[in-house]
């Protein structure tokens, strides 16, 4: 069987989800085994390959998302929304509440830290945020989820393991759900 | 008193009279699924989780109001049934804002219980967003509308056992919301006794005390038909 | 959100005839619990909204909790917290006259007023609201001005009746 | 009063009747949309043109309930000719007095439908508009003044009410209805005789009967129009069920949208009041039965039984799960019968003439005569009557004279937001319970919307959506909820942003909404969805676009 291929890629969230990913410990090994780790935060890849699984943390929350998570469902052959943020958008979502520019102004020009200069940042260069954060399968077909704020190493590893073995995983059975 | 027979989930049983079917599954050690159900308040089959089919009767029935009769044949975990406790379960998370993640009941809630019951990994429908108020005005509680289902288990506890009435619903439809006499503040409520049972009541993180952080809510459901049962013998 | 205190009964202006009514009314149904929504609507009648005081005053003269009134009053879509506005327009939105083009009028009027449907013009001369259906299905589509229906109307013909009410009074 | 003094009223009344010094009798129809659309006014100019004219012993002038054609109003009928006048203004009341009662012709341009038919009927009976109908509920409205006590009781009013108090038995009355197979006119067609037996079965010193008025589908006013047009024939009926259940208090609750409807009803109540047909001891005998008017206070959830009697008893109109049904435990927990406004007019009719009578008419499962409001793109909207099992064709096209500007008929809505829309390949359905249930439809109240092509089917599904969101109480999640997303996705829809995925989650919600909703404005819900869905699901597919 040769080597499968493994993404891992960090879009609206914390990266809590990638820390939980290294606190498979020693376990990285059994993984490296059966899959190449082509492109993460945690790798030195700058493009996207053709891959076999892309693990995607975060929501959608600006154009460059968007653009983004367009681009691994093109490249991967199996996209698995990577904890709460990916799946129902948990934290990242919290701005939803609350009009977008109202959530510029409190960061930007109402927080306390901020002098009476503050003001919002408008550079063309920086990504533009969408009005609503969505979770990943408003946008594009996913494959499989893995909730959790952020999941259990144990519940990574599992699931990676069975993928990377050709089995399809079961949270449910596996006693394996949690959120939050 | 005389029993009769029953079949739940082909099991035969023979029970007595007058019970809900819900109360005959509980006692059987028969898994039925609730969130507005709450022992020592009345049941008003809102959460809809609890359906149960019954033959001979082609609509669905919530076993928590409907009672046992002769010979009734209920299955209550087919395909059917499972599929719409799992819908329900999807709308309970849609519709407002949880975000377990940084809720005081984290670990603790009967909602994630439920997720993880009906093997929930996500949701399929957009969620609602809702701009929902947070109550921080009552001295030792708070009052997370986010993260309130609208079970109004509060609002019977209130109403029932404490006789406060403080909580009631306004509102019609998604915009329903549990509020404290006129819509004012909790801590201006004038009905309220601060006696902190809507606390124990209530399923998730909605109605918590002050000075706990995530995940450390210890709440007590079961206290609330105790004390029903305590006042009945007059203890 | 913000605290509404109540006013005592006592402090109720007793020669408002309005205030009158309303206890007249509390009499004749003996201060039954159950005859709430009858009072509600004499007291809805009498003001053209609800205010709070009178609310609390029938609270107190019910001896019901304040939430279970508050629930009562914001389930039915026939009282209104807030004032209606001193002319009232009700754009009827029932099937008959969606099918003839209520949305259209609707539309016009909120367009010529600035406004959405359930709100009252910055001067409180007009609030524009929509009816479920008021039952003129033969009429559609149909408008009514101050309790006055107006029949097959056209989104022009309703803006120039508007402009007529505002104006002249 | 007693039994004879009855008697002795109604044959006083009917012998004035007889020999009447009038000579001619003008009916002017102050239903609610004639008077909307000015018949009041005619009425007053009438009455002063009779008198200028020094007519005023011949000729007697009455205002009516509703005659039928409510677009065509205002709508003057002259008797005993049965010219009937349509579109009368002021300006041409004198023309029409001139014609009609001094030279004894009528005008033909000016009467019914005279601007759409090749050449209008003299005799307004000839019209198949009112040909092709039977009245039995709407039987004397149009033709008596609904403000008069005496005017019912000249056509036999209360006269079954005397005839069960002294000539049957509770059990006897209960046989009439059941043999009638009059099914409950509301929406769900729970055939009358049986609920009301079942009411009759529980042993209580306390019972209610209770006439839903909340009429709250948009797009119909059956119940409005009887009650305006003749309230003493549901203030009869309420009270022969009294008699039947052994319930000795009734409500009525009528919509707060309809202030005529109500006020009507509260003077009939008092009228009766004062001759003894109601209250204490109803024409001398044991019998004492009294109606209270509740007013509604707009919310659609309210026309379902058990909201409706929480909404009697003051609080929020939310419904509860059944069983116990209301037969058993109903208002402040005493069993209640709950009939709809059309069912009670329909009983007096029932007694005077038999059971057997009654089920003749209709089809075998769908007895008798249903009311039916028709309106939207048609040419004669307004209120009919006919015999259950009448294709929507003939209802269409004889009687409602076809789709507005001769375009083609697109659908007919039935049963407004519980009910679904029937295309036109199903023109020839029979109108009775079972056919349009088996369209994926429902009878419903009787609101009857019919479209042409440019209603766009997908946003009609979306209107009724919003209607039941809006209207949902809030109680139960699937409802609650699920409207909600449901409506958020034929949003989506109708604005040509949704994938295939969207519609199959939209039509997977709509069937858990429709199997788990708490109570009928749920569980019917989804219907217009699912019917358009069924009978154009084109309209849909071509909306979606694809997952880039």
């Amino acid at each position: 069987m040769s080597k499968k291929k493994l993404a891992t890629v960090w879009l609206g969230g914390c990266s809590g989800c990638h820390m939980s990913l290294l606190d498979i410990d020693e376990r990285i090994l059994d993984v490296a085994k059966l899959a190449d780790i082509v492109k993460s935060p945690i790798v030195d890849g700058k493009e996207m390959p053709e891959v076999d699984i892309a693990l995607v943390e975060g929501s959608i929350t600006s154009d460059e998302h968007y653009r983004e998570i367009l681009h691994i469902r093109k490249k991967a052959k199996t996209l698995i929304a990577f904890g709460d943020c990916a799946v129902m958008t948990n934290v990242t979502g919290m701005r939803n509440y609350f009009p977008l520019k109202e959530v510029f102004d409190a960061a930007y020009v109402n927080a306390v830290s901020n002098d009476a200069e503050g003001q919002v940042p408008g550079h063309p260069s920086l990504l533009k945020l969408n009005d609503k954060v969505v979770p990943l399968q408003e946008v594009v077909n996913v494959d499989f989820v893995i909730p959790g704020c952020p999941p259990n190493a144990d519940t990574i590893f599992y699931v990676l393991f069975e993928f990377l073995n050709d089995r399809l995983p079961d949270l449910g059975k596996a006693k394996k759900l949690k959120y939050g | 008193m005389n029993t009769i027979p029953i079949i739940i989930d082909e099991k035969k049983l023979e029970v007595d009279p007058g019970k809900t079917i819900l109360e005959v599954c509980r006692e059987n050690e028969i898994e039925i699924l609730t969130m507005c159900h709450l022992k020592g308040v009345l049941d008003i089959g809102a959460c809809r989780l609890c359906l149960v089919e019954i033959e001979g009767i082609n609509k669905l029935l919530s076993a928590c109001t409907t009672k046992v009769a002769a010979n009734m044949i209920i299955r209550t975990n087919t395909d059917r049934i499972k599929k719409y406790q799992r819908i329900t379960t999807e709308l309970f998370f849609a519709e407002r804002n949880h975000v377990c993640a940084v809720c005081v009941a984290n670990g603790k809630c009967e909602l994630q219980d439920l997720g993880y019951k009906v093997g929930l990994d996500h949701i399929r429908y957009p969620h609602l967003f809702p701009q929902c108020e947070v109550d921080t005005s009552h001295p030792w509680y708070v009052m997370d509308h986010n993260r309130c289902i609208m079970c109004t288990r509060c609002v019977r506890v209130c109403n029932e056992v404490e006789g406060a009435h403080n909580w009631d619903v306004m509102n019609r439809g998604h915009q329903v919301r549990v509020i404290s006499d006129f819509n004012s503040p909790w801590g201006e409520s004038v009905t309220c006794t601060s006696c902190g049972k809507c606390l124990h009541a209530c399923p998730t993180g909605a109605i918590w005390p002050k000075a706990i952080v995530q995940g450390q809510l210890q709440k007590n459901p079961g206290m609330i038909n105790e004390l029903v049962e305590k006042r009945k013998m007059k203890l | 959100m913000k605290s509404e205190t109540a006013v005592p009964v006592k402090d109720m202006p007793k020669t408002d005839p309005r205030m009158k009514l309303i206890a007249a009314k509390l009499k004749k149904e003996s201060f039954k619990p159950d005859a709430l929504i009858e009072i509600l609507h004499t007291a809805q009648n009498a003001y053209g909204y609800l205010p709070k005081e009178v609310l609390s005053y029938i609270t107190k003269a019910l001896h019901l909790p304040p939430s279970r009134v508050y629930s009562t009053v914001t389930f039915y879509h026939f009282f209104s917290l807030k004032s209606k506005g001193e002319h009232t327009c009700l754009v009827c939105t029932g099937t008959a006259c969606y099918v003839k083009g209520a949305q259209a009028i609707l539309n016009e009027i909120e367009r010529g007023l600035g406004l959405k449907a359930g709100q009252v013009t910055a001067d409180n001369k007009l609030g524009v609201q929509v009816a479920r259906c008021i039952g003129a299905c033969g009429l559609a589509p149909a408008v009514v001005l101050d309790d006055e229906v107006q029949a097959k109307v056209t989104p022009e013909e309703i803006v120039q009746k508007i402009n007529a009410k505002i104006g002249t009074l | 009063m007693n039994r004879q003094d009855l008697k002795t009223i109604i044959y006083a009344e009917k012998k004035k009747e007889e020999t009447n010094k009038y000579k001619h009798k003008i009916c002017v129809c102050c239903g609610a949309g004639c008077i909307s659309s000015g018949s009041e006014e005619v009425m007053k100019k009438l009455q002063e043109e009779i008198k200028t004219r020094g007519l005023e012993n011949e000729v007697e002038v009455i205002p009516t309930g509703c005659m039928g054609p409510c677009n065509q109003g205002p709508l003057m009928k002259f008797l005993p000719e049965y010219n009937i006048y349509q579109k009368v203004d002021c300006s041409n009341i004198s023309a029409i007095v001139q014609s009609q009662l001094i030279e004894k012709k009528p005008i033909e341009d000016l009467l019914l439908f005279a601007d759409s038919r090749e050449k209008p009927f003299i005799d307004a009976r000839d019209d198949p508009y009112f040909k092709k109908q039977l009245k039995i509920a709407l039987k004397n409205c149009g033709h008596i003044n609904p403000e008069r006590i005496e005017d019912y009781l000249v056509h036999n009013g209360y006269l079954a009410l005397d005839k069960v108090l002294f000539e049957m038995s509770p059990e006897e009355v209960i046989a009439e209805v059941k043999q009638s197979r009059i099914r409950g006119r509301g929406g769900a067609g729970y055939p009358a005789g049986l609920k009301w037996e079942t009411v009759y079965k529980y042993v209580n010193d306390q019972k209610y009967v209770i006439c839903n008025g909340d009429e709250g589908d948009p797009g119909a006013f059956m119940d409005r129009s009887v009650l305006e047009g003749n309230p003493h024939r549901v203030l009869e009926g309420m009270a022969i069920a009294g008699y039947a259940i052994g319930a000795n208090k009734g409500y009525a609750y009528i919509r707060g949208e309809y202030p005529l409807a109500i006020k009507r009803f509260e003077l009939a109540i008092k009228q009766a009041k004062k001759l003894g047909l109601l209250g204490n001891n109803i024409l001398g005998t044991t019998f004492s039965f009294d109606v209270e008017v509740r007013i509604g206070a707009g919310a659609f959830v309210c026309g379902e039984e058990t909201a409706l009697i929480a909404s009697i008893e003051g609080k929020r109109g939310t419904p509860r799960p059944r069983p116990p049904f209301p037969a058993e435990s109903g208002l402040w927990g005493k069993p209640t019968l709950i009939n709809n406004v059309e069912t009670f007019a329909a009983i007096s009719p029932i007694i005077n003439n038999g059971g057997e009578w009654y089920s003749e008419i209709g089809t075998p499962k769908s007895a008798g005569t249903k009311v039916f409001a028709l309106a939207g793109k048609i040419n004669y909207a307004g209120l009919i009557e006919v015999p259950m099992g009448t294709t929507l064709r003939e209802i269409v096209f004889d009687i409602g004279g076809g789709i507005q500007n001769g375009e083609d008929f697109k659908a007919a809505q039935t049963g407004g937001p519980s009910g679904g829309c029937i295309p036109a390949e199903h023109l020839d359905v029979k109108m009775d319970y079972e056919s349009l249930v088996s369209l994926g439809s429902i009878m419903g109240s009787g609101g009857l919307i019919i479209m042409d092509k440019s209603s766009d089917m997908v946003d009609v599904a979306r209107f009724f959506m919003e209607f039941c969101m809006d209207e949902s109480c809030g109680k139960c999640v699937p409802c609650r909820v699920g409207t909600r997303m449901m409506h958020d996705l034929l949003q989506k829809i109708c604005e040509n942003k949704a994938t295939q995925i969207d519609l199959d989650r939209l039509e997977e919600l709509a069937v858990y909404v429709k199997e788990t909703s708490l109570c009928g404005l749920g569980g019917s819900a989804p219907n217009p969805l699912l019917s358009t869905l069924r009978h154009f699901r084109q309209e849909y597919e071509n909306r979606i676009v694809q997952h880039d």
